[in-house]
């Protein structure tokens, strides 16, 4: 114990004796690891935040498939769905997609039922008349709207409507609002020009959680030509798809990482005339190569494990304080709507130790062999230099 | 194949670590080759340097590994939710066969790696190392071993298929897949006491014992107490030391011990029987050492610690799986 | 008898075009308290004789005893604590780490033992202390003179309290005056107990009351066996 | 020793500053609101990724159709990051009237 405390001195001392070159090492170190505990941070906040949020989500939604596509679903087959025992309720919805050319996004357009239920994220009033619409906050920013001006949209006929905004949904719910628009159902379907005896998919409601995968396959039994998708599905695809993408991201900073550890296996091979003769003379004054490893290894322990508490802050400030925006542009893609992220900063000390283990063991190994190749110099070298 | 941080850094962990070993056993093997005590030869002093690198790099190895197994188990638990029907890790190792044989080849390996550290510095007490050949047979036994966990590990990750929403099925690949066992199947917990807490009892007195003999086959007797105990103790946690710390009759999971929800308790639990064994293992591994003159002395003085630090493990363990029994409000067995 | 050799050889690269015999077949024997003098021309083989019985390396054939026991095929780690426990060596270039201060320079060798630094920085204030130092201590050694670097040279051999003191052309790189004041410090030493080995060719020492036997190497062979 | 008592402190500060930004995230959460949210329109996704069908309502989309029914969408495959999405052909001019007031 204290052996090895006087050795982290020496180790210490010998850092801040070559400054200049360590500090720029560690720089290097702590913003590689900065980048991939951002991407860390941010996935996993993005999954909890799903998990969270989507856990009041339909317990089971309903869609058509038709030649192995998303077709529009008959309103009867809520009835059918409705009368097995333990729905609780099957409403059909009406939603569907909007291209605006002019700010080149997408939005998503849903029919609401029930004009009266009080959300407290929405500033302002559900829409109630056929000519109103509730915007999201990326909506109502993109095109500087507030509560009370009109959104122009082009219907299935080719003709501009005019919706008065009736509300806007708070930047709170960004994440599940950002491009969305609200109208009345029968509005939607004027609109879109749908067919009044279908919907886009039935939301099913059910009673007994353990039911579902029944329910499920009930559905399919009564309905061969519906795919029917359970909440706890969408929880696991969620999981999955953030996985996959903090993977992916992952898969491109470990190649930084792997560049770092040859700058690291380079700096500790290519040891200096200067170092050498100061192992020389350690190991002539009664140092063996066990106690020279250890300073070695002291010194790669240091370096990694302040970089590593620099990168891990870092990455932490920059998803949760600043929204995380060196990252943006890559998840981005091409969709102008992005919202803000004001991720609560969920953070698993798995995570942690997952990036602890990703950026620290490597640059340990690295410089295992090297700190070796240094320790064995011979004491003799003190006396012939 | 689930492209998954933790499950990246396991497999790069580990493929480094099998890098690391196969360098060090083929150092291992020239020393074995051409080791010659006798000679002063650049040669042999070359050799000399190199059993330096050897023993940190299997130090490097031991670390490894401890982290690794940490890092396996909570892998495996952060990616339950990703399979249908797994309520715990339990689920996520019996998505496939192989789970179980991984977390059984880490086991080994922490050991084998633990009892080469441990041996190695015993041997490098004494100025003629008469362990040398046998630690360096043992690497060579060791480094095999490394690889079959990489490539379990690999086929363990690669085999497993979460259940996202991927056709126009929906949800019915849902179905409760053949393999999947959302609980362990137990001992029933008066049958697990019963073996429980005379073997322990019997590790006790014998490790008593032994602080106060000298006597060789007291040591192998504990040697053997302590192999059965280990896997008596695995079964216990299983049958009934893990419902008293849920607090819950019928939740057998080992791994959610070691959740943020039940404050990490697994942790001291597992390393306190995990170096409880591996300690008490060593005096009965060392006591045919004896004979070689330059060790027996350095034996003797390391087999207190090795005692002492067992019965600390061992004590730890037993305190933190016997506190809820004695002291929360669960009940398993009503008396009468 | 403290230190003993017997066909001791040292040969640099055995079996390549540059071997080089740098010791052969010496045998000598130093006994507790005594100090003497290694003179020779350069490229003699001093400084590997020195480094054989400073336990810094190992030589080709022959033995090397210290204290009554065999020392010549003991692993290393063995040796290295030989060095620090047993011996102070005093390098030609005196030898310090440029950047780190007095006191962490002459502190080096009781690092990898079992002292608390509290401890080691008393012993390294004491010997400071006794070598006119104790002022510099926190100083840099680069910012040293050429005679307070000798002198902190000397204490970092001091500071393990070393049997054997051994010194490699000590007074190589000194001034008249600084020769003498060195001379005084060794003759302390010796007259404290300590065995002293000094390899030089500066008349200056082995002409010195202190030396009480020189021993002449030539070509790696000891000179008196080959020359009446 | 300074040196070695002056690292040990300064990681140890480290280590309990992320601790404690670590701790901040397990706060209980504000998510009543957006579950809230959730409920009342069924809504089953995040509204993160506009561009497609598949990265909009990746829980409501076929994953294996390769040019999907948004517009210029792309597929999910690593290739689509390397294409870029075919430009808008379709013009209009006029999106928001503003309120009378």
């Amino acid at each position: 114990m204290n052996r090895q405390l006087k050795l982290l001195e020496y180790a210490l001392a010998g850092l801040t004796r070559r400054k200049g070159k360590n500090v720029a090492l560690l720089l290097v170190y702590a913003f590689t690891i900065a980048a991939l505990g951002s991407v860390l941070f941010l996935t996993d906040a993005l999954r909890s935040e799903a998990r969270q949020t989507l856990d009041h989500a339909p317990e089971m939604v309903v869609q058509r498939i038709s030649a192995g596509r998303h077709e529009l679903i008959p309103r009867s087959y809520a009835t059918t769905i409705a009368q097995l025992p333990g729905v609780r309720q099957a409403t059909p919805r009406v939603w569907g997609y909007y291209y605006d050319a002019l700010v080149r996004a997408n939005f998503t357009l849903m029919g609401v039922t029930e004009p009266e239920t009080q959300i407290k994220d929405l500033q302002g009033q559900l829409p109630a008349a056929d000519n109103e619409c509730a915007v999201g906050i990326g909506i109502a920013d993109i095109f500087g709207a507030t509560i009370g001006d009109s959104l122009v949209l082009v219907d299935a006929h080719g003709k501009n409507r005019v919706f008065a905004i009736s509300g806007i949904f708070s930047a709170h719910s960004a994440l599940l609002t950002h491009d969305l628009i609200l109208m009345p159902e029968p509005a939607l379907r004027a609109f879109f020009n749908l067919d009044p005896t279908v919907a886009t998919d039935i939301a099913v409601s059910i009673a007994n959680p353990r039911e579902i995968t029944t329910l499920a396959k009930k559905v399919r039994y009564h309905l061969p030509d519906t795919r029917p998708i359970s909440r706890s599905e969408i929880l696991h695809t969620y999981d999955s798809i953030f996985n996959w993408r903090s993977g992916m991201m992952f898969a491109v900073s470990v190649a930084a990482l792997i560049a770092f550890c040859i700058l690291a296996w380079d700096k500790a091979t290519g040891i200096s005339a200067d170092e050498k003769r100061e192992i020389g003379i350690l190991k002539a004054v009664g140092w063996n190569t066990g106690d020279v490893m250890a300073i070695k290894f002291w010194e790669g322990l240091i370096l990694s494990l302040s970089a590593f508490l620099i990168g891990t802050i870092a990455a932490w400030l920059h998803v949760f304080v600043l929204g995380a925006p060196a990252l943006t542009p890559i998840l981005k893609g091409w969709s102008v709507l992005f919202p803000p992220f004001s991720l609560q900063p969920v953070t698993d000390p798995y995570q942690i130790l997952v990036l602890a283990f990703l950026t620290i063991a490597p640059y340990l190994a690295c410089t295992l062999i090297p700190a070796w190749k240094t320790a064995v110099t011979a004491p003799e070298q003190a006396m012939r230099s | 194949m689930i492209l998954h941080p933790g499950i990246l850094a396991l497999l790069g962990g580990s493929l480094l670590s099998v890098l690391l070993l196969i360098k060090a056993s083929g150092l291992g093997l020239t020393i074995l080759l051409r080791w010659d005590g006798t000679s002063s030869s650049e040669q042999q002093l070359a050799l000399e340097h190199k059993t330096w690198l050897i023993s940190s790099l299997l130090n490097a190895g031991l670390g490894f590994q401890i982290v690794s197994g940490v890092l396996f188990l909570a892998t495996v638990e952060a990616i339950h939710p990703l399979f249908v029907g797994a309520m715990c890790a339990t689920g996520t190792l019996n998505a496939n066969l192989v789970g179980w044989l991984v977390l059984l080849v880490k086991g080994l390996l922490f050991f084998a790696a633990a009892l080469w550290v441990i041996f190695n510095r015993l041997d490098q007490r004494s100025e003629d190392a008469p362990l040398l050949r046998p630690k360096y047979l043992a690497l060579l036994l060791i480094t095999p071993l490394a690889f079959l966990d990489l490539t379990l590990q690999y086929s363990f990750f690669s085999g497993l298929h979460p259940d996202i929403i991927t056709s126009c099925c929906g949800s019915l690949f849902s179905e409760q897949g053949q393999s999947v066992l959302s609980e362990l199947a137990a001992l029933p917990p008066v049958t697990a006491m019963a073996l429980f807490f005379p073997v322990i009892a019997i590790y006790y007195v014998l490790t008593l014992c032994c602080l106060r003999s000298q006597n060789a086959l007291l040591r192998y007797l504990l040697f053997i107490t302590v192999i059965v105990a280990f896997f008596i103790a695995l079964a216990a946690i299983i049958s009934f030391i893990s419902l008293y710390l849920y607090q819950m009759p019928s939740h057998h999971c080992p791994f959610d011990l070691l959740q943020a929800h039940y404050n990490y308790i697994g942790y001291p639990l597992y390393a306190g029987l995990f170096g409880g064994t591996l300690f008490g293992l060593l005096p009965g591994l060392a006591a045919p050492l004896q004979h070689h003159p330059s060790l027996s002395a350095h034996i003797d003085q390391l087999d207190r610690h090795w005692l002492w630090i067992s019965l600390i493990g061992m004590t730890v363990f037993l305190a933190i799986a016997l506190w809820p029994m004695l002291f929360a409000p669960f009940t398993l067995l009503r008396s009468g | 008898m403290l230190l003993k050799t017997e066909h001791l050889s040292k040969i640099y690269n055995r079996g390549r075009p540059d071997e080089l015999t740098a010791l052969n077949a010496v045998s000598l024997e130093v006994h507790t308290g005594e100090a003497i003098a290694l003179c020779g021309p350069s490229g003699s083989g001093k400084t590997t004789l020195l480094s054989l019985l400073a336990c810094m390396s190992r030589p080709t054939s022959g033995q090397v005893w210290f204290d009554g026991k065999s020392i010549s095929r003991l692993p290393e780690r063995f040796l290295a604590a030989l060095r620090r426990d047993h011996f102070g060596y005093i390098f030609q270039q005196f030898n310090l780490i440029r950047d780190l201060s007095v006191i962490d320079n002459i502190s080096i060798p009781l690092l990898p033992g079992t002292l608390s630094p509290q401890q080691i920085r008393k012993r390294g204030m004491s010997v400071l202390e006794q070598l006119d130092l104790a002022d510099k201590a926190k100083q840099k050694a680069c910012q040293l003179s050429g005679g307070e670097q000798q002198r902190v040279a000397i204490a970092r051999a001091l500071i393990g309290n070393p049997q054997v003191i051994i010194a490699d052309e000590p007074t190589a790189h000194l001034d008249h005056s600084l020769t003498n004041d060195l001379l005084n410090i060794l003759s302390a030493l010796h007259a404290g107990g300590a065995t002293l080995l000094i390899a030089t060719h500066d008349p200056a020492i082995y002409h010195h009351p202190l030396i009480q036997r020189t021993i002449t190497l030539h070509n790696g062979s000891l000179a008196d066996l080959l020359a009446p | 020793m300074w040196r070695a008592r002056l690292y040990l402190t300064a990681t140890l500060c480290g280590i309990l500053t992320l601790t404690a930004l670590l701790m901040t995230g397990q706060q209980p959460n504000d998510s009543a609101d957006k579950q809230q949210l959730v409920a009342a329109f069924g809504l089953t996704d995040l509204a993160l990724f506009s561009e497609a069908r598949y990265t909009r309502h990746p829980s409501q989309a076929d994953l294996f159709t390769a040019f999907q029914d948004s517009p210029g969408a792309i597929d999910h495959f690593p290739s689509g990051s390397l294409v870029v999405p075919i430009p808008g052909s379709r013009t209009r001019s006029i999106t928001v009237l503003k309120g009378e007031r």
